[in-house]
């Protein structure tokens, strides 16, 4: 079966240790969300995952069929309009070109971007269109594993809620795994099988967190109850040094 | 006997190729060869490249050129000497008639550490004067850059050779602007500052025919050797037809500055071996200024050819 | 397809913007005929005869064949530095080893006096167009070297770490990540080493051979026939300006609209 | 003074880097030396025998004196280029109209054989110094221009936008903001100018003076001296590679650190 | 007195409108947040009133003493480490340089930098690290008006609350006034007096909620109850197109 197997990976930048003994199984249908401080080593834990830093201590092996990446910056090709930005991945899979743009400018309609935005370059976007423009890039090509880093900072409440029930929905068919970074909980809570708290310097994994419930059936109601269950954790306390204030 | 298919022969745009020319044009070696090709080298790389590749027959060029190519290895030999002497100044003042008269005045001088060059500094050292003090020597890179600045006013005082004197003069005087071109006179001729100074004729070896390696029937070369002559005395004897002809062939020359410089020129064919004397007399006078003109060293008798 | 037709359309408007062009074109003209007037015709002939000498010049099918000769000589000559060049500097530029290698050779090849490689080629190739061709490809190619290097060396890393995730085959690699970096260095590069190959051709024909604007400027030269040699001085400036203005310009701005 | 500091400190890692480069150049001297054996020596002198008359010439005051001579006129030549190139060029980069006028005159410096400007600066210059340096600057200014030219319009509308909004002054504007992006740009132009101007102080002397390594090597062909010739051409090819490799890559490692 | 001052505010970019007749005032030691949807202008009228664009229509009248901006993007120089990044507007305002030094470390242990981070140039700091970097090189000029657009956005909620509670401190001092853009609500509700709801195509202001509590009294209780409520508001709910979900 397709997963993502981490085993005691640890990872330096120069002598900085950054990542100590991760441990974790992503399986296939599954969402693993890691959260943590600023500066903890998330993104990195995701890149040495994706396979886009080499891995020098421990193992992770990833065995799905297919994956794709959006990064916490949006990295559009300044080049390219919104588009042809979109069709890059699936052009890479080999599509056709025609079906590409079909296929990217669909999405892009779903992702809350208008026609009239087609063909702008990246430099005319506002912030949280070119996240948006990441994202769809990323989606677009239905991998079976998503990376996903932090890809709602910037976005409204409006789209957020949109662009996650059509995770959500995909979630609930089983189409898609994915690996989620995010920086608020009760995203997380929503959206997750399983938290992982990454606690900085180094990062290392303190606690894990489970929730059962399908994700289409976590109302408003559940998501608040259990993300005011969780701030009251000591852990989550202490790694987001809550109390002082 | 059978003719050869080709005879390849090279020489700069200098007077001692220009009988050449008038040879290949009236197909004179039409006996020994079918086919007679000039090739024309402007500057020592073409020569050594011609030289190195090895596919030509005769090359003209100065004897102290070919002697430096013999001290280095290349089969060459020389087998006359035609051009005994070429150099002059020119000037604006028409009352300098020996080289002391141009003490202290500023010249210009093409072709540094080159033959002409060297004559010209040991003919003043002979003479009891310091080039570098006596005389304000401005070198330039080529006789063309000396006219400019003759012309531009620059400098009054050039060291040239022919036919660039000659063209030189044409130029000058028949320019539109007369009035502000200057007039420029044929001054001190060095052929006869050498008779003098070294108590000889005015003969200087300067240039003539070589023959390479490859070239190895005596035949073919005697025919060469008589038709040179042939055509030396015609194109002597002919100012104005050769200009006509050089300037066709050479787009470098104009017709009338070499239907002038004929007459100011001391051309004679002589066998190399004949003069042999000679040569090594000049050859010494410029070894004495710089033994790298000559390739270091006088080349051995094999050098000047010798018809049995 | 759809490109060219956006370069011809944009192409009025480009022109129209050249008014400031032509402005300083006058103005050098005038300078020109202000020294002519100080220096005298033998010296700096003024814009108008040389422009009379010109005009008869073109129509001269001799003159015509010695310009269409050089053209020929620095387009192959340009072509395969802008090629062999632009491909050796990326390739130095994504392998270190390879830029270690090369460098010092690139710098040997700046270094060395084009006067130096004349006679080694000369006997290479004889007194043709081959050793014309080389001098232009040995003089130019470093420049290009050099741009194309640079380009690659500054490549975005999150650019690629990015093509690497969505695992973008080389050439899409190249053409849709890479290249629109590196153009911007490598342009540039460009018309340096045009504008080279365009000066080094006319040196070598001047040294190497009996034909082409380089050997016309000899004789012109050597015949103290100023105006010819200025009108051929004006073939060899038009004639860049051509290629940089109407050719190379349109190129750039339409690769280079994400810019604006 | 840090920066002096960290520049030597960093000096000897950057020299252990160096065996590729002298791998190749030993590489290099090798098919020099084939060479030799194939055309003999008329043509190619052996290495050995280069740097034999090599080690006697740089033991002679003359040559040395010819050597800094030559030295002189490059470093004013290249220098003012450096100046006035890549601030020329930023003007033009900064100020569209400034562009506008200013390209075509380059062109026409870029498109004009040196040959031709060589006869205008003798007229000016005489034949001393200036005009050789002329020269030098007049050929290798255009390649600065344009590489400074491309840095300035390649500059991040952000942080232009950025350091608006602190209102930096001028000079940290030029300094903080601008320069380390226009370097990557100007730096490879300087090179590439560097290498320019060294080929043609060489041939500028060749045609117009009577000193320096350019004349030296007239004097050198006229004589088919080609030992001397190719020691002369050792000689500037080791010069320019001390700059390059001594001076001007620490320098650029360190003003570039942030990228690695 | 020190205001800000808009006035019949129109903008365009080419043809198409993108901010039509924004009016409001923002006095000192006021804060004034802008909410709503993604590429709806909010960025675009920032600039507008820092003067980083062009007005063309109406007038946006800025009589602050001093100002300064902490861009959505971090736009920091990639050729300068932490500390000189953050020290480069005390430079441009003409402190010494070892004062401004001095500084920026301060400010950056603040922000929750380490030692270990002040010599990293920005390609080797994390997503979060660099956004509080370019928010601590705005604020350390103590100006008199900051223009912030969305500096929270890439923070855990550990920091996003130590950092809103250094300006919660400044704003209870009356030491600054602050022209705000967020997409959190919550947010919004705690820093803000007034805030201002952007409707997007064109952007124009459709509704102004004001809070009078002064920011140091408003508790948790206060701003779940406010944004509770602020949730239900029918502008609130077109405006990010809520309902449909
Ligand atoms: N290329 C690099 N070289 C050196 N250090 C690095 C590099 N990239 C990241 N770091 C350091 O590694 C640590 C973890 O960075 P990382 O980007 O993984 O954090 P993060 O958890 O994603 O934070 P954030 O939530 O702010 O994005 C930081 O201290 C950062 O400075
Ligand atoms: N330079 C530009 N040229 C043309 N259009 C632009 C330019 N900058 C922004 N736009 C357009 O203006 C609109 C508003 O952009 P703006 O950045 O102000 O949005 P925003 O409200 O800040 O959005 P976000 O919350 O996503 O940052 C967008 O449609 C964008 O495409
Ligand atoms: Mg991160
Ligand atoms: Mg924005």
């Amino acid at each position: 079966m397709e997963k993502l197997e981490v085993k005691s990976l640890n990872h330096h930048f120069g002598f900085t240790e950054i990542l100590r003994d991760i441990n974790f199984t992503l399986n296939k249908g599954q969402v693993l969300s890691v959260v943590g401080p600023s500066g903890g080593g998330k993104t990195t834990l995701l890149h040495l995952c994706a396979g886009l830093l080499d891995v020098e201590e421990g193992s992770a092996t990833n065995t799905f069929a297919s994956s794709s990446f959006a990064f916490q910056d949006a990295r559009l090709l300044p080049w390219k309009n919104v588009i042809d930005n979109i069709a890059l991945g699936l052009l890479a899979a080999g599509e056709k070109k025609s079906v590409a743009i079909e296929k990217s400018k669909k999405i892009a309609l779903e992702f809350g971007l208008e026609e009239s935005d087609f063909e702008k370059f990246p430099k005319d976007l506002s912030g949280g269109m070119r996240q948006r423009v990441s994202f769809a890039r990323a989606l677009v090509v239905k991998p079976s594993l998503l990376f996903l880093d932090e890809p709602f900072s910037a976005l409204d409440i409006g789209l957020k809620k949109e662009l996650q029930s059509i995770l959500i929905d995909m979630i609930s068919k089983k189409e898609i795994s994915i690996l989620f970074i995010t920086h608020d909980l009760m995203e997380a809570i929503r959206l997750s099988d399983e938290i992982l708290l990454l606690k900085a310097d180094p990062g290392h994994i303190v606690k894990k967190f489970s929730y059962d419930l399908a994700q289409n059936k976590r109302d408003d109601e559940y998501v608040y109850a259990q993300s005011a269950k969780i701030l009251q954790d000591r852990e989550i306390i202490t790694t987001f040094e809550l109390e002082l204030k | 006997q059978e003719k050869l298919e080709k005879i390849v022969i090279a020489g700069p745009f200098a007077s001692v190729s220009h009988p050449l020319l008038h040879m290949i044009k009236t197909n004179a070696l039409k006996d020994v060869a079918k086919e007679v090709e000039f090739r024309l080298w402007k500057n020592p790389d073409e020569l050594r490249a011609i030289v190195i590749k090895g596919d030509v027959d005769f090359v003209a060029v100065p004897t102290n050129t070919a002697a430096i190519l013999n001290n280095k290895g290349v089969d060459i030999r020389l087998l006359n000497v035609s051009v005994w002497g070429i150099l002059g100044m020119i000037s604006r003042d028409n009352t300098l008639k020996t080289l002391k008269d141009f003490k202290g005045k500023k010249i210009a001088v093409p072709f540094r550490a080159d033959m002409p060059d060297i004559v010209f500094v040991q003919l003043l050292k002979k003479q009891g004067l310091d080039p570098k003090k006596d005389f304000e020597l401005v070198y330039v890179s080529n006789p063309i850059d000396a006219m400019q600045m003759l012309i531009m006013r620059r400098i009054d005082h050039s060291l040239l050779a022919e036919p660039a004197i000659s063209v030189a003069l044409r130029k000058t005087d028949s320019f539109p602007i007369k009035l502000i071109a200057p007039d420029l006179y044929r001054s001190v001729d060095l052929q006869e500052e050498w008779a003098r100074v070294f108590n000889t004729d005015k003969d200087i070896p300067q240039a003539g025919m070589a023959v390479l390696g490859r070239m190895k029937d005596k035949k073919v070369i005697s025919r060469f050797l008589e038709e040179y002559d042939n055509s030396l005395k015609w194109y002597m004897s002919h100012p104005q037809e050769a200009g006509k002809l050089v300037a066709s062939e050479i787009d470098l020359l104009t017709k009338d500055g070499v239907a002038d410089s004929i007459a100011h020129i001391n051309l004679k064919s002589k066998s190399a071996a004949d003069v042999q004397e000679k040569i090594e007399f000049f050859f010494n006078v410029l070894k004495e200024e710089d033994p790298k003109i000559i390739g270091g060293k006088l080349p051995q008798d094999s050098f000047y050819y010798k018809e049995d | 397809m759809k490109f060219t037709l956006k370069i011809l359309k944009d192409f009025p408007a480009y022109l129209w913007s050249g008014w400031g062009a032509i402005a300083s074109i006058l103005l050098f003209i005038a300078l020109w005929d202000m020294g002519n007037q100080i220096y005298g015709n033998l010296v700096l002939p003024s814009p108008l005869e040389t422009f009379t000498t010109l005009v008869a010049m073109l129509a001269d099918e001799n003159v015509i064949a010695e310009i269409k000769t050089t053209l020929y000589r620095a387009s192959v000559g340009f072509g395969i530095s802008l090629v062999v060049g632009t491909s050796f500097g990326l390739l130095a530029g994504f392998f270190a080893t390879a830029s270690m290698m090369s460098r010092p050779i690139v710098t040997i090849l700046v270094g060395m006096p084009p006067i130096a490689w004349i006679v080694l080629a000369m006997i290479w190739f004889g007194m043709g167009d081959e050793t014309v061709i080389f001098t232009v490809i040995v003089a130019s190619f470093p420049i290009i070297f050099v741009g194309a290097l640079q380009g690659t060396r500054t490549l975005d890393g999150d650019l690629k770490e990015m093509s690497d995730s969505f695992k973008l085959p080389w050439h899409m690699k190249f053409f849709d990540v890479y290249f629109p970096h590196i153009f911007s260095y490598v342009f540039p590069a460009w018309v340096s080493g045009l504008g080279m190959a365009w000066k080094i051709v006319v040196m070598a024909e001047l040294l190497a051979t009996s034909d082409g604007i380089g050997a016309s400027l000899a004789v012109a030269r050597s015949q103290l026939d100023t105006p010819t040699a200025l009108a051929l001085v004006v073939i060899m400036i038009g004639s860049l300006m051509f290629v940089e203005y109407i050719i190379l310009e349109p190129i750039k701005r339409e690769v280079e609209l994400w810019r604006s």
